[in-house]
């Protein structure tokens, strides 16, 4: 199969697989089989693309012209192709995860919850393959609309408030920044495709250069940098399989995705290093960080606990993008898959206890350890993986962003990234430490064990995956360097 | 006024010359003023007349509504088709030169047609508007 | 004595009045016309505005009302609309060729033709007749459907059927 | 050019703001209407006076005349004084429709209603 | 030979079919030759715009008597390019209306709803392709006065007051126009648009010229609703049958654009209009006005008809928008747009109509919850509305894209976000729309309704897959309209 089929098809699947999935809304059974079929499918499609990119190759695939210069057109780079691996793979295991919980909860409209979702990983690939700012721009409108239902899924007045949030902030920054940036950069620079090194280089004075990477930064809303960021707590009213896509296989990793590759192939890590109009950025970014993970401590509830680590997770990967080194910008690639792996990891044991215990608040879990043991052990693991402690995966990603600053000799980054991680330890750890060494009224318990078997499979597996990836990080590695030194590198 | 003997006489007379004014009127309006238009409003005017004298029922008797509603259209259409005539016969729409024998000849039977088509519209019309607002009101002497 | 008449018109508040007014300020205006050397437009003129608009306008009372109420709002807008209308009215027509100025490109350009040819071309000494019928055909075409479209519609909107008709709605 | 030159532009001035004052100043729709056509009268003066020539005769060509009035302007105001009937027509046909819908031409009584809807 | 004929075919076999159905006299017969005309129109538009694309012109000369003493027939990409617009959405409506008007018009008055139809369309027609500045003027009535008719037509008795009104302002428009043709044919002499952008050339004295400028201005920006002089459009459209509303709202102000560029473009020449004169500034605020005030007030309507109805106004104001930008780029966006609203909301329209037959309001506090029970229907009006915010992949995008640009290559990137901002706004009613359809629980009666019939959500959804197809693949309606825009910027050659 020649590249170019494999990335039409990585659109093409699962759009498919949501036709069937449709089709089949009938048979609960065979729904759900089509949906992890499409997965799988999807996933090795993918991976097919894998080895030409790490030797180094580019495929391309060219839909159509739509307006005069601008074209619907594909091509895979070291980034793109990372980010569809961890999104594709995720999904497999999400959607084992889904027919767990929306059967455990009883949940209604699910044929129409699994449409989109297919729906969305579809649009995810299109935004992980874009081959131009316009393409990106269409697909990430389409993650966007698609995804609407999925956050609105409950239909409740609460839903549709999150939802007016969601369609509000994202379409509206998306619409208002994004786009303008867009249309600026084809005006400035006569072309939207994404060059490494950057397009912008030379064409743009400097002040115009901070005022576009300001549009792209706060347009691009799904990468939550504050103030932009009250969508995704508030999307937290969706079901627990949901806020796993939105925070880790596809949505904000969208968004963080976008801004890397902004910053890498529209400015050009070398143009703009420097520059005295992109200082604030890591600013802005840093105090994201370190704002988001202050509110999340103080929150009680488990799941707006880790939609706020999400928000100043994600910053980490702004930050370190802004910080413009080589070995920060492969952080940041990193740790949009490490982040990715533990995120989902937590939210899957959020999910699973509220199927489960039906709880939801960070001060009930007293002891629920011992009912729950692999869901507990796999959340011990994901918030390792976020704090940054080996072997979790999320170590390497953290250790060449903190390296990066220190190349560049960014104090006050450096200064972020361990304050952060201090309260990254300071929100997560008392829950374990609650979970397993406190004893909780015994009686409540008594009622439940551990969620259903698929819910529990796919925890450990994320959570096994996010040790492994500690040990075997060489293939993300691998395309991050290729970020940083291109192919030869 | 159903019933003035004078009124109906005079009324008869006066409306036989009223068409047959109508009739010069289009006719003569190639040397003189008037034409198509003007003799359509007149010979409306004529059967309105009438209309006022006998009653409407009376009127919509000698010239019935389907009639008329056939004559408004007509006449479009005959105007139309003389344009369509000219199509046929080689030439541009409304081309009359290709009407007759020689170009004045065709200039004068186009001319002669489509004022004739005028005049069957518009009397068409006018009555047809004087019929639908008289016959509002409800069945009793229209005005004026 | 137009001027008379429309001021009257626009005072009056008795359609009926208004209306016969309307018909003499048609007359006053066929005058005028003939007295530019109009004369068929004189005679429509005179056809139309003073005999069937006003046949159609008295029926139209007669199936309507026939005073006016008073306005209730101060009429400060429009006046200022239709002043400023004039003005512009006035401004443009100061650009205009003086009145008859022989040289005036209207004399000068295309009509010529008409009043020169006119004749030979179409045989029809009148030349009114001519343009109307023949050099302009296409544009009596159109008018003849203006006049189809305006019979057909008062047709459609007030035809009786037998159905209750005319209430609207609901 | 002089004022005098001009005179005849000036009643059609004084129509076309008559006309227009009525239409949009009177909430009565017949009246409204009556405005319309005088509005719509006054530009036949506009285009038809300038036509005018002096010791000019109708345009109809016969021995003995040399100069014509302009015709062409003729041609056009007969066409517009046939659309301004048409829509005169129209016009009165919507108003009496709206009468027994309404059961009132007045303007304000009207919108007074439709709020009423 | 026929294809020598096309511009007047164009116009006259809808014209000669009008009174054909008037002697029928049957509703049926009426409709299959409103069918055929409709789409024979399609047919030959398509054909001039084959004819033409390429540049250049066609003349027909009525009567054979050459211009400018006959009334010429002037046929560019521009004209062309409008008229396929108007055939393609008559052909649409024509096979739509059936359905709607067996519901909203009395059995007796139908086949004169066709011939109105009809009467409309050549009117348009008649418009596009005249090169005669009075013979436009007559076109202008047959198409006003059929629409005043099919307006009032509509079940609502509102709908007859809609009609007065927009007859009052239609007249004075049509009269303003009047007016400026007749200063324009004072200062030159001639009513043909060619001969006239010549012969102003040698016109010494402005005045007349600018006040005839300003007299057209008005008149036509009355016929195309420009803010502010939209007050008849948000009743008439509203009120007046569905076919009737998908086919003015598609159609109608459209072709008075058409006429605005045609003038400024072709006879006043745009240096004149937009260097000379701060014509661009001052349309630069109306447009931006309509825009924002129009979308606002759309927002609070409670009529989802009257809703869309003031979108339309603010839509108009993106055209002008376009136009008033006064550059290649601008007034391409402006004629895409053109083509691009005329798809979206006559395919709105068209889906809204389904509505009204089912449900019979159209109000949003009787309409929730209709998601469930009308699903194709309400898709495809969300479809339709995304295409209004200007999402990608809709025909929205494209002219919003292009407005972009265009504002940014003026070097006014205020106007830029302008544009975008206010498509928020769109981005507001049209999730007003969605939250009512969906969010909301269905009650009783809103539960007992069907889908609309398919004779209907075929034409509409072609009109929503057109929306769709024409912001991927742009070559017809983009290349058309740089290909018009450079027609007109070029001038008159």
């Amino acid at each position: 199969m020649t590249p170019e089929t494999a990335i039409l098809g990585a659109i093409a699947v699962p759009l498919l697989g949501a036709a069937l999935i449709g089709a089949a809304h009938r048979v609960p059974d065979l729904r759900e089989a089509v949906t992890l079929v499409t997965a799988v499918a999807l996933f090795l499609l993918v991976a097919t693309l894998a080895p030409g990119v790490l030797a180094g190759a580019r495929p391309a695939a060219h839909v159509a012209e739509v307006m005069p210069g601008i074209d619907l057109a594909f091509r895979v780079e070291p980034l793109g192709m990372l980010f569809a691996l961890v999104s594709s793979g995720l999904w497999i295991v999400n959607s084992l995860y889904s027919i767990g919980y929306m059967r455990g909860n009883r949940e209604a409209h699910q044929t129409r919850y699994y449409v989109c979702f297919a729906a969305a990983l579809a649009s995810t690939m299109g935004i992980a393959f874009a081959g131009n700012l316009f393409t990106l721009f269409l697909f990430y409108e389409a993650l966007t609309l698609v995804t609407y239902p999925l956050v609105t899924h409950h239909g409740t007045d609460e839903a549709r408030r999150a939802g007016r949030l969601y369609i509000g902030v994202l379409v509206g920054t998306s619409i208002v920044f994004l786009l303008v940036a867009i249309i600026w950069t084809w005006a400035i620079t006569g072309t939207i495709e994404f060059e490494p090194g950057g397009i912008l280089a030379g064409s743009a004075s400097n002040a115009t250069v901070g005022l576009l990477l300001a549009l792209y930064v706060f347009g691009i809303g799904k990468a939550a940098v504050m103030p932009v960021h009250r969508w995704l707590p508030a999307a937290m009213v969706a079901p627990t399989p949901v806020s796993a896509l939105l925070h880790a296989v596809a949505v904000v990793k969208a968004g963080a995705f976008a801004v890397v590759k902004v910053v890498v192939y529209v400015f050009g890590v070398e143009a703009i290093s420097g520059l005295a109009s992109v200082d604030w950025l890591p600013f802005i970014a840093g105090f994201t960080v370190i704002a988001a993970s202050i509110v999340a401590l103080r929150s009680d509830d488990l799941k707006r606990r880790l939609a706020y680590s999400t928000v100043s997770q994600l910053s980490y990967v702004v930050l370190a993008a802004a910080l413009l080194t080589p070995l920060s910008v492969i952080g940041a690639a990193l740790h949009i898959a490490t982040h990715a792996l533990g995120k989902i990891t937590l939210f899957f044991c959020a999910g699973a206890i509220y199927t489960a215990a039906h709880k939801s608040r960070v001060s009930e879990l007293d002891g629920i350890g011992r009912h729950m043991p692999w869901t507990m052990a796999a959340f011990t693991v994901g918030a390792l993986s976020l704090i940054g402690v080996p072997p979790a995966a999320g170590f390497v990603s953290k250790w060449f962003i903190i390296s990066g600053a220190l190349q560049a000799g960014h104090y006050p980054a450096v200064a972020v990234f361990i304050a952060s991680t201090l309260l990254n330890a300071a929100y997560f750890l008392p829950i374990v430490h609650a979970a397993f060494f406190r004893r909780g009224p015994e009686d409540a318990h008594a009622a439940h064990g551990e969620a259903p078997w698929p819910m529990v499979a796919a925890t450990t597996a994320t959570a096994a995956a996010t040790i492994a990836l500690f040990f075997v990080a060489d293939l993300p590695l691998a395309l991050a360097r290729q970020l940083s030194f291109g192919p030869a590198g | 006024m159903k019933d003035y003997l004078v009124l109906r006489v005079v009324a008869k007379i006066l409306i036989a010359f009223m068409l047959l004014f109508a009739l010069y009127v289009q006719f003569h309006g190639d040397f003189g003023p008037g034409g198509g238009f003007q003799a359509g409003v007149i010979s409306a005017a004529a059967v309105i007349f009438y209309a006022i004298i006998y009653g409407l029922p009376a009127a919509r008797a000698v010239v019935p509504d389907w009639l008329v509603e056939t004559m408004l259209a007509a006449g479009v259409l005959l105007y139309a088709l003389v344009g369509v005539a000219g199509i046929l016969l080689g030439g541009n729409y409304l081309d009359y030169f290709v009407l007759g024998a020689d170009p004045v000849a065709g200039q004068h039977r186009g001319i002669f047609w489509v004022e004739l088509g005028v005049l069957i519209t518009v009397a068409g019309v006018m009555l047809k508007i004087f019929y639908v607002f008289a016959g509002r009101g409800s069945e009793e002497e229209p005005p004026s | 004595m137009m001027a008379v008449a429309t001021v009257a018109i626009v005072v009056q508040r008795n359609l009926f009045a208004v209306v016969v007014l309307a018909g003499a300020y048609s007359f006053l205006m066929a005058t005028v016309l003939v007295a530019l050397d109009a004369p068929d437009v004189a005679m429509t003129e005179a056809s139309v505005g003073a005999g069937i608009s006003t046949v159609l306008l008295l029926g139209a009372l007669h199936l309507t009302q026939g005073m006016e109420m008073k306005p209730l709002h101060r009429p400060i807008l429009p006046l200022g609309v239709a002043v400023v209308t004039g003005l512009l009215l006035a401004y443009g027509t100061l650009g205009l060729p003086a009145y008859y100025d022989p040289q005036a490109p209207i004399h000068t350009h295309v009509v010529p033709r008409y009043l020169e040819q006119g004749l030979e071309e179409t045989g029809v000494p009148n030349i009114v007749t001519a343009v109307l019928a023949s050099y302009r055909g296409y544009d009596t075409l159109g008018e003849t459907t203006v006049v189809f479209t305006a019979g057909v519609g008062v047709v459609a909107l007030l035809r009786r059927l037998r159905r209750r008709d005319g209430k609207g709605g609901r | 050019m002089t004022f005098a030159s001009h005179y005849g532009y000036w009643v059609t001035i004084f129509l076309a703001i008559a006309g227009l004052y009525i239409v949009v100043a009177r909430g009565n729709l017949v009246k409204k209407l009556v405005g319309l056509s005088i509005f719509q009268t006054s530009v036949y003066l506009l285009y038809i006076a300038p036509g005018k020539l002096i010791g000019g005769t109708a345009p109809i060509v016969a021995d003995g005349f040399q100069v014509y009035s302009n015709p062409l302007p003729h041609v056009l105001i007969l066409t517009a004084i046939v659309v301004g009937i048409a829509t005169l027509a129209l016009g009165l046909a919507l108003v009496v429709r709206i009468k027994e819908a309404y059961g009132s031409i007045e303007e304000d009584e009207i919108l007074a209603a439709e709020r009423g809807d | 030979m026929i294809s020598s004929h096309l511009p007047i075919l164009l116009v006259v076999v809808p014209l000669i079919a009008a009174p054909v159905m008037v002697i029928l006299r049957s509703g049926a017969a009426a409709w299959v030759l409103a069918i055929a005309v409709s789409w024979a129109a399609l047919a030959i538009s398509g054909a001039l715009f084959v004819q033409v694309a390429g540049g250049g012109h066609v003349s027909y000369f009525l009567g054979s008597w050459p211009a400018p003493w006959g009334i010429e027939y002037r046929v560019d990409v521009v004209n062309a390019y409008l008229a396929l617009l108007v055939g393609v959405v008559a052909a649409v409506v024509s096979v739509y209306s059936p359905r709607s008007v067996l519901a909203e018009i009395e059995p007796g008055r139908r086949y004169l709803f066709y011939t109105m139809y009809a009467l409309c369309l050549s009117g348009l027609l008649g418009i596009a392709v005249t090169g005669d500045a009075f013979n436009l003027f007559v076109f202008l009535e047959i198409s006003s006065l059929s629409s005043y008719v099919l307006i009032a037509l509509g079940r609502d008795r509102r709908a007859l007051m809609a009609a007065y009104q927009y007859l009052i302002l239609g007249t004075i428009g049509a009269t303003f126009y009047v007016i400026g043709v007749g200063m324009l044919y004072l200062a030159t002499g001639t009513l043909n648009l060619a001969d006239m952008a010549a012969r102003l050339a040698g016109v010494s004295e402005p005045r007349a010229v600018l006040a005839a400028l300003a007299f057209i201005t008005v008149g036509v920006s009355l016929k195309l609703a420009l803010f502010p002089l939209h007050l008849w459009l948000p009743n008439a459209y509203a009120y007046a049958p569905s076919a009737v509303t998908a086919f003015l709202a598609a159609t109608a102000t459209k072709v008075s654009v058409y006429v605005l560029l045609r003038y400024y473009y072709s006879v006043f020449g745009g240096s004149t209009v937009f260097h000379a004169l701060p014509m661009g500034e001052i349309l630069l605020v109306f447009s931006l006005a309509a825009m924002f005030i129009a979308s606002t007030i759309a927002i609070f309507q409670e009529n989802v008809k009257r809703m869309f109805a003031y979108s339309s106004v603010a839509q108009i104001g993106y055209i002008t928008l376009g136009v008033a930008l006064a550059s290649m780029t601008g007034l391409t966006a402006g004629l895409v747009h053109v083509f691009n609203h005329a798809l979206t909301k006559g395919a709105l329209f068209l889906l809204l109509g389904g509505i009204a037959l089912r449900a019979g309001a159209m109000r949003f506090g009787s309409i929730g919850g209709i998601g469930r029970v009308m699903p194709l229907t309400c898709f495809g009006i969300v479809l339709g509305g995304l295409s209004l915010i200007g999402v990608p992949a809709t025909v929205g995008f494209v002219s919003k894209w292009y407005l972009v640009q265009a504002a940014l290559e003026r070097g006014s990137p205020w106007i830029a976000f302008a544009v975008v901002a206010s498509s928020l706004l769109a981005l507001v009613y049209v999730w007003r729309f969605i939250e009512v359809a969906y969010f909301r629980e269905p009650d009783a009666r809103v539960s007992a309704l069907r889908e609309a019939p398919a004779s209907m959500l075929v034409p509409a959804w072609a009109l929503i897959a057109a929306c769709i197809y024409f912001g991927i693949d742009t070559d017809l309606t983009l290349g058309g309209a740089a290909a018009a825009a450079w027609e007109l910027i070029r001038g008159p050659q």
